[in-house]
């Protein structure tokens, strides 16, 4: 008999939002994940947003799975995370790791809460009665806490802790602890756990201006705060009341409030020469935030030296900060803050656009403080012994931003490869779960096989008749509060309601059983399940509930503590009980009439298409491959490697795309999974999820050829622009990048007699007409051609004229690099563009240079133009054929800008690369690794489930007038002519009932949200008699 | 410039007159059929379907009734097309319905040759039949009407018509003109290309426009307007609460028939009278609990207003509605109203164009936001 | 102003250091600068430029890096350690050593006002902060009589004493 | 007049809505008890039946709480459902339901703060404004 193969178990150090991303990743896979993380809670620097870019509110809850969306605002992830393949387990400290790849030991320091949470009833007595008041750290000392607390206050469950540091043991919080949570001589205890990987994702430190060298000049009042601090000043859970921003000294509102950037970041002195990347996008959000939410008279102002605005949407919201929104920006480094006698907050600063000083006051400064990488990176190093690169950092593999070189088996992700934003963090996430996924399968780990439970099938014509079962939680005493027999009572008069059940426990191991055979007796053909946390136990109490013979689309939970509390304070148990009562009277109702519903499985086509033969493309695919994953890569050119592999000897970081690409090719071609159609486009698609039929049609035959699959990687990459400004193409002297750098690679430009080279970025980009967007890799393009240039003839003269260097991140050394290599950069601005005019066969380039408010004029012996980079033309074809849609300016629009950066709003449509966005090679690598492990988990799935929760077409009483195929976001519903019906794709279907609601005669329907049944609720929800009273 | 021509007629020849293009144009295969108003004998005139040249004799388009809305048969035909060419001769009103049933897919005009008539007002399908009793015919109505006298003894047009601001027929290919065509005569207008090959076809001579039918439109509309306007506010100050509506309706029997009428309420089914709707015994006793009675059969202002919300966008103001009523019950000032309000919300005006996206087909991001009243 | 005239290892003359080529023309040193009060002001941030571009003639009519007060902010906070001080004083001392008769202007400042920067800036402040009122040689005539003796005594002003007339 | 307690029948978009409904909850912000919760997946998915039948069945006030333009969890439902709200706004003024009784409201999930402003404003006006139209007549409608 064969070895049984061992279970894959991955350690996702840090539970930050990349870190739960890849949990998540790898535990929908089927793979089980502990995920750790030292602070007291989960979701890292994200808990403390309320708001983010660039719609400005929450989105956690969407990097979820698209699975099981009825009951996802359960799932908020602001409260907390729950998988079944997912251990959480917070306050841990990773002590040590043992043991090599596939087979690592990790010794873990479970640090003592001092709070059983499986035992604590939530009630809270404990923390009214503490005496010690501290300041709150996760509110940034804005609010108080006491020694015992909850450190994220919408944390559901509950996790309190006390602060033993502040705590003086006088032990009132045991004394009115009526279920024994608490004990004050609790011990840290070490355990030892066995893992195949292990993802870091711990994040970095962030700069701290009361811990650095910088606070004596900026941090000189409370009023002066970082930009995390700012974010809880805006959040309804710290310190943001009544429309107002408060602040902290006063509790006066902050209507002038200044955002100082590059806190701890761009600065050599303190040997830190890299840029955070996030906190020019942060500090502009909160200036937009903080007009918004400040009430009239707000003004924000932004001081800052580049505004580094590189990623998919961002120019345009920097744009619409400034246009519409009024934020001021000023681009001054100022020296310091300085606080007045009456506690106002002045700077002088220096203002370009005028050239004059201003000295201005203001309520509040916002510090946008940076990374500081290296304690944490050099942590890790010792812990796995790893080696740090020259700069102080996790050394990852040459192409990769994931694997750590020399150690498989190890991944990084999120802000460990310096600070990411939300999409990025997102991509790596997933990225390191397939990166995690791939070396698990390489050695053999198996996945988590699910018991499956037979669905007992509903007899539809039966007369419904509700059973209520009301777990009465075992030992949690927080369920004295409801006198069961009186609720049992109340329910009982209900004419839906059959019988009552009472059950111990649901959630205890022998509780299950019992509870199985007490409802396998019912009569009752619906059951509705009282007890708690429904969020957290609901699939298990619906396999309870098939054990027990309910079909369980006919078996819902609500929260039966909850649910009652709402509103009452200090209720007597009879009003609760009461309360309870009424309330859960919608449930039943909605129960009552809800058909049972059918969930059918779709085979998915193992086949994977890829479009685009380029870095994202070839990535993929080999991904894919190796995985098993037959691969169809189709390429429009007629060889691999795209724009950067054809092209591009060398990066300014040291790749070199073109040998790269040369040896991906020679993998690709090897790879027996992967077949490659060159000269072949997509024409057209048709099918339904999981089963796409593709029109592939070869450019140089015109053969057109069929390809069934089941998943598709877009992955379309992009080209470097055209313009027709600065006389390009009228003179062998006037060039853009991607031509200079090629003559340069060639020899077929020398600059060996050369002395003057004029740079131009930003050419036709970021701009209102013509590429609004940052192409992100221009400013390091220009940047390594003029050290090559350098490098070639020192005695040339390099200006680059540009507007914002975008060298985000650590990309912020080659900018440091080329400076010291004498290359010159001058800055100019839009509404001042640089001119030029041949003058005797020479490039004569004019601008106003901002810092000594001159015009320059420079004679150039080769006048280079950044002129950003283009989407592929073919996207158009490809969005239609796939119905995914495009930005404004032409790249693929994924699902979610920031939370599902990697798929479409369908399941198994993912893009990859530069069709997403221009992003520099290692970044196109990592989304392509993201998608396929996207596509990857979807085809290991082998079936697509529709949802049970799906809208339906009444056949007899549609009268075919389509208004919902035109009013579904999703494409579900389709006319079909040769039928003369309207057909719903069940697995697009994301029920969301607009098509209901269009539909008057309700031939559209959502199963599960008739409305039969929300009549019903509407009924039970306005039979209530009980006196209101109002609860202030 | 629009085509025109011009049918003399001697007394009591005008639907002589008419028939002969008619014919015309079926014979000369411009068209494959005709669905026009036609005699039914001696008494009630009623949409016919006539597919062979020799039976246009019976047409009669400008007799002052129609029992059923013409789109819902002009729905009946193209919904499921023949692919055979029909011209069809409907009303202002029946036109303007059948645009809205255009952009809802229930009618297709890709075979059609629409012929709009002038309208002056329609009798109760029972009043017509007293009007023809009586000796009325489309000559003496036209006549008559034109000169501001509708009513005939004790009845006259419908309420509808009385405040219909649409006597002209648009989204057409021709036109059958009355009104400023002068006695004894009516003028063919081709609006379109396809409509002036028809009228080529058709054999009839072309002559000059009549001179003074703009004008004379412009009058009517300006009288309709202004008893519409003035209905309008009576209306609305007789029911400005709920109170008084549930009087207006306290005669409705929940039978539905204004929705059969309706021919823009184009459900194969009501939602009322599907199984959403038919409650459990238990829950008719749980509503009367409520207040210690209810009235049965129940949701009677609940029909009316789901109604409203479904239809007021789409609705022309034909008055089928309280046509169909069998206990008189005045419903198209309710829908009217409602639809006056609606429309003007979105600037939509229901049979318009078909080009006209209806409201709650699509949305914009920058708008109404005064809903809720919060920025951005 | 055409670069052609320009003088590109100027800065090798002047301030031959590797620091002056991190400079990224952030403001830093011209933010809180106190020189930079002055009428012109003493704008850091572009004699870094001037350097870097090699404007020699400009940066020999320059009379600004005279004015610089030593506080040595500006060396205290740039974030790429240009270390501007010392480049100022390179400054000086390359303008000197081009133009030995050159009389820094800060010196006919210093002889006839008794200052070159005014030093009540902050009087309003120390009012309100009950601080004694500042002794400065501006309301101390007596003072800067024998103030400028003194400077008399110098040979940089005996030597061109026309002009510091009156 | 002052011992009425108006009645608010609230249709909160699962995503959003209702989640601030929940943080509300958690975060000790107590909204007054008159705000009937009703989760609905998306503010695009609430039928106008929804709202006529709860006015008729005697709520003095209905309120949709959506998630802000551009959150939309279905994308644009959101923004049909502001199309819908408009035009049954209309239909119901006539009546003397009017908007000051009708609410649609974008509140995110982590408004929390901003649902209890909202229910209190409305539960406020409401009670000012006394028993709706429908509820005078004194019975059932249907």
């Amino acid at each position: 008999m064969a070895e049984k193969k061992p279970t894959g178990t991955v350690l996702v150090a840090g539970a930050g939002i990349s870190g739960i991303k890849a949990a998540i990743e790898l535990a929908e896979v089927g793979y089980k994940v502990l995920l750790t993380d030292a602070s007291t809670q989960i979701g890292g620097i994200l808990a403390k947003l309320d708001y983010q870019f660039p719609t400005d509110h929450c989105g956690m809850c969407r990097m979820l799975p698209m699975v099981g969306r009825e009951y996802s605002s359960q799932y908020c992830m602001r409260k907390s995370l729950f998988h079944e393949n997912i251990e959480i387990m917070p306050f841990a400290e990773i002590q040590a790791v043992h043991g090599d790849a596939g087979n690592y030991k990790v010794d873990l320091l479970k640090r003592a809460r001092y709070v059983d949470p499986s035992l604590c009833n939530e009630l809270e007595e404990c923390i009214a009665v503490c005496p010690v008041e501290v300041a709150d750290e996760f509110n940034h000392g804005l609010t108080k806490r006491r020694a015992i607390y909850q450190a994220i206050p919408h944390n559901t469950p509950k996790m309190l802790a006390i602060d033993m540091q502040a705590c003086t043991s006088c032990g009132e919080c045991v004394k009115v602890c009526t279920s024994g949570a608490i004990n004050l001589e609790a011990q840290d205890e070490m355990e030892t756990r066995e893992v195949h990987s292990i993802i870091l994702a711990s994040g970095v430190k962030l700069y701290n201006t009361r811990e650095f060298e910088d606070a004596k000049s900026y941090a000189v009042s409370p009023d002066v705060v970082s930009s995390l601090a700012f974010e809880r000043m805006m959040s309804s859970s710290g310190s943001y009341r009544d429309g107002e921003i408060k602040r902290p000294s006063d509790g006066k509102p902050a209507k002038n409030i200044a955002w100082i950037q590059c806190m701890g970041s761009r600065n050599r002195r303190q040997k830190r020469d890299y840029c955070s990347s996030i906190c020019c996008m942060f500090a502009l959000k909160e200036a937009v935030l903080a007009k918004e939410k400040g009430g009239p008279g707000v003004e924000s102002t932004i001081f800052y030296m580049d505004m580094r605005t590189f990623g998919k949407g961002f120019q345009q919201y920097r744009d619409d900060a400034v246009e519409k929104h009024g934020v001021n920006l000023i681009r001054c480094r100022v020296q310091g803050v300085m606080k007045k006698p009456d506690g106002a907050l002045e700077i002088r600063y220096f203002d370009p656009e005028t050239n004059e000083f201003f000295i201005k006051e203001y309520d509040l400064v916002v510090l946008s403080t940076g990374q500081i990488p290296y304690e944490t990176h050099k942590k890790w190093a010792d812990l796995l012994n790893v080696g740090l690169d020259s700069r102080g950092l996790l050394a990852t593999e040459e192409y990769s931003k994931i694997r750590l070189a020399g150690k498989p088996g190890l991944f990084i992700c999120g802000s460990l490869m310096g600070l990411t934003d939300v999409s990025e963090a997102m991509s790596s996430g997933i990225a390191a779960a397939g990166e995690a996924t791939k070396f698990l399968c390489g050695i053999g780990a198996d996945t988590v096989k699910e018991e499956e439970i037979p669905e007992p099938t509903a007899n539809e014509r039966e007369l419904s008749q509700v059973s209520v079962a009301l777990c009465k939680c075992g030992e949690k005493p927080g369920a004295e509060g409801i006198d069961y027999a009186l609720l049992s009572a109340e329910l009982q008069k209900y004419h839906s309601v059959g019988e009552v059940q009472i059950v111990e426990s649901f959630c205890k191991d022998n509780g299950e059983t019992a509870a199985v055979d007490i409802l396998s007796q019912t009569k009752c053909n619906r059951l509705l399940i009282g007890a708690c946390q429904p969020f957290m136990y609901r699939q298990n109490l619906k396999n309870v509930a098939r054990k027990a013979g309910f079909n369980s689309s006919l078996v819902e939970v609500f929260d039966l503590f909850g649910i009652a509390r709402q509103g009452m304070t200090q209720p007597s148990i009879k009003e609760w009980t009461m309360r309870a009562a009424h309330e859960v009277r919608a449930d039943i109702e909605k129960l009552n009439f809800k058909p049972a519903l059918h969930v059918s499985a779709l085979p998915i086509n193992q086949n994977a298409l890829v479009v685009g033969g380029g870095f994202g493309g070839m990535q993929s695919a080999l991904s894919l491959a190796i995985r098993g994953v037959p691969v169809h890569l189709v390429e429009k050119d007629g060889q691999l490697g795209g724009y950067l592999g054809n092209n591009v000897e060398a990066t300014v970081d040291g790749l070199a795309p073109m040998a790269k690409a040369q040896d991906m090719q020679l993998k690709v071609y090897q790879n027996k999974n992967i077949t490659v159609h060159l000269n072949c486009e997509v024409e057209s698609t048709v099918g339904t999820l999981g089963s796409f039929e593709s029109k592939l049609v070869y450019k140089d035959s015109g053969e057109t050829s069929y390809l069934h699959h089941g998943a598709v990687i877009m992955a379309t990459g992009g080209h470097e622009g055209a313009t027709t400004e600065y006389g390009l193409g009228t003179s062998d002297l006037v060039m853009t990048q991607g031509q200079l750098k090629k003559g340069l690679a060639s020899g077929d430009i020398d600059v060996s007699g050369t002395e003057n080279i004029v740079m131009i970025q930003c050419v036709g980009s970021r701009q209102k007409e013509g590429r609004r967007y940052c192409s992100r890799i221009c400013c390091m393009w220009a940047i390594a051609n003029a050290l090559k240039i350098k490098e070639k003839n020192p005695d040339a003269r390099v200006f680059i004229l540009y507007r914002d260097v975008m060298t985000y991140g650590f990309y912020e050394q080659y900018y440091s690099k080329a400076r010291t290599a004498g290359i010159i950069f001058m800055n100019y601005s839009l509404d001042n563009k640089p001119q030029m005019e041949m003058v005797e066969g020479k490039p004569v380039v004019k601008f106003m240079d901002t810092v000594l408010n001159e015009e320059i004029e420079l004679t150039a012996d080769l006048l280079v133009l950044s002129t950003g980079v283009d989407p592929e033309e073919s996207n158009n074809k490809l969005a239609s054929a796939f119905k995914v849609g495009l930005n404004d300016d032409g790249f693929l629009a994924e699902a979610d800008s920031k939370w599902r950066p990697i798929e479409f709003q369908q399941v198994g449509l993912y893009l990859a690369g530069t069709a997403h966005s221009p992003m520099p090679l290692k970044s196109v690598i990592m989304q392509a690794e993201a998608a396929a492990q996207k596509a990857y988990a979807y085809l290991s799935g082998r079936e697509v489930h529709t949802a049970g929760v799906v809208s339906k077409v009444k056949d007899a009483h549609c009268i075919r007038c389509q208004r919902c195929v035109n009013i579904c976001p999703y494409g579900a519903r389709s006319y079909d002519d040769m039928e003369n019906c309207i057909s719903v794709d069940p697995a697009a279907c994301q029920a969301c009932g607009m098509c209901a609601v269009e539909c008057q005669n309700n031939a559209a329907e959502v199963a599960g949200w008739t409305d039969k049944q929300l009549f019903a609720v509407i009924d039970a929800k306005l039979m209530d008699d009980l006196l209101l009273s109002p609860v202030e | 410039m629009a085509t025109f021509a011009k049918l003399s007629f001697n007394k009591d020849e005008l639907n002589k007159e008419l028939s002969g293009f008619f014919k015309g144009i079926l014979e000369n295969g411009a068209v494959d059929a005709v669905l026009a108003p036609m005699a039914q004998g001696k008494k009630g005139v009623r949409l016919s379907l006539v597919t062979s040249a020799a039976n246009t004799g019976a047409v009669d388009p400008f007799a002052p009734v129609a029992a059923v809305s013409g789109a819902k048969i002009a729905s009946s035909l193209t919904a499921r097309p023949s692919g055979r060419k029909v011209a069809m001769v409907l009303r202002p009103c029946e036109i303007r319905a059948t645009v809205e049933l255009v952009k809802l897919k229930q009618v297709n005009l890709d075979d059609v040759l629409m012929i709009g008539m002038d309208c002056l007002g329609r009798y109760e399908n029972t009043d017509f039949t007293k009007f023809q009793e009586q000796g009325g015919t489309s000559e003496s109505f036209l006549d008559n009407a034109q000169a501001g006298k509708t009513a005939t003894g004790d009845f006259d047009v419908a309420g509808a018509c009385k405040i219909c601001e649409f006597p002209a027929a648009d989204n057409i290919d021709l036109r059958l003109c009355a009104i400023g065509s002068g006695s004894g005569a009516v003028h063919i207008e081709a609006v379109t290309e396809k409509g002036k090959a028809a009228l080529e076809k058709s054999g009839v001579k072309i002559g000059d426009a009549p001179a003074g039918r703009d004008e004379a439109v412009k009058k009517l509309v300006a009288v309709r307007t202004e008893a519409r306007d003035k209905k309008f506010a009576e209306f609305r100050a007789e029911t400005d609460n709920f109170q008084a509506l549930g009087e207006k309706l306290s005669a409705c029997i929940n039978c539905y028939n204004c929705r059969v009428a309706c021919p823009v309420c184009y459900c194969k089914e009501c939602v009322f009278v599907t199984d959403t709707f038919r409650h459990t015994g238990d829950q008719f006793m749980m509503w009367a609990d409520k207040g210690g009675l209810l009235k049965m059969p129940n949701d009677t202002m609940f029909y009316h207003l789901t109604r409203i919300t479904h239809m007021s966008l789409f609705c022309v103001g034909c008055g089928q509605c309280t046509s169909a009523c069998p206990n008189d019950i005045d419903l198209m000032p309710l829908f009217r109203t409602s639809a006056d309000k609606t429309q003007a919300k979105f600037s939509y005006q229901a049979g318009r164009s078909v080009e006209e996206e209806q409201p709650m087909a699509g949305f914009e991001a920058d708008e109404l936001f005064e809903v809720t009243g919060q920025a951005k | 102003m055409d670069l052609k005239g320009s003088i590109q290892d100027l800065w090798k003359d002047i301030y031959n250091t590797g620091d002056l080529h991190h400079c990224f023309n952030c403001s830093t040193c011209l933010s809180g600068c106190p020189a930079s009060y002055g009428d012109p002001p003493l704008l850091v941030r572009n004699l870094a430029r001037m350097v870097i571009l090699g404007l020699e003639e400009e940066l020999l009519n320059e009379d600004t890096p005279w004015a610089c007060v030593s506080c040595s902010k500006c060396e205290e906070m740039c974030p790429m350690d240009v270390k501007p001080f010392e480049m100022i004083l390179a400054i000086r001392q390359w303008q000197s050593a081009n133009d030995e008769t050159r009389v820094p202007p800060s010196i006919v400042e210093i002889y006839k006002r008794g200052y070159t920067q005014a030093v009540g800036v902050n009087t309003d402040l120390r009012d309100s902060l009950g601080l004694p009122e500042l002794k400065t040689i501006t309301n101390n005539p007596e003072l800067l009589q024998m103030f400028r003796e003194m400077l008399m005594k110098t040979p940089v002003v005996s030597a061109n004493d026309y002009m510091f007339g009156g | 007049m002052s011992e009425f307690e108006p009645k608010i029948v609230a249709f909160f978009c699962n995503w959003c809505t209702f989640t601030a409904a929940d943080l509300a909850g958690t975060s000790r912000l107590s909204y007054p008890p008159n705000i009937k919760i009703i989760r609905v997946m998306c503010s695009g998915m609430v039928d106008p039946k929804f709202v006529l039948k709860a006015f008729l069945n005697g709520a003095d006030g209905v309120l949709v709480g959506g998630c802000w333009p551009g959150d939309c969890h279905y994308i644009n439902g959101n923004f049909k459902a502001r199309r819908r709200v408009a035009l049954l706004t209309e239909i119901l003024k006539q009546y003397g339901i009017d908007e000051e009784r009708f609410w649609l409201r974008w509140i995110a999930a982590s408004e929390g703060n901003m649902l209890k402003e909202v229910a209190d404003l409305m539960t406020a006006k409401l009670r000012e404004l006394g028993p709706s139209p429908l509820q005078q007549m004194g019975q059932m409608v249907g």
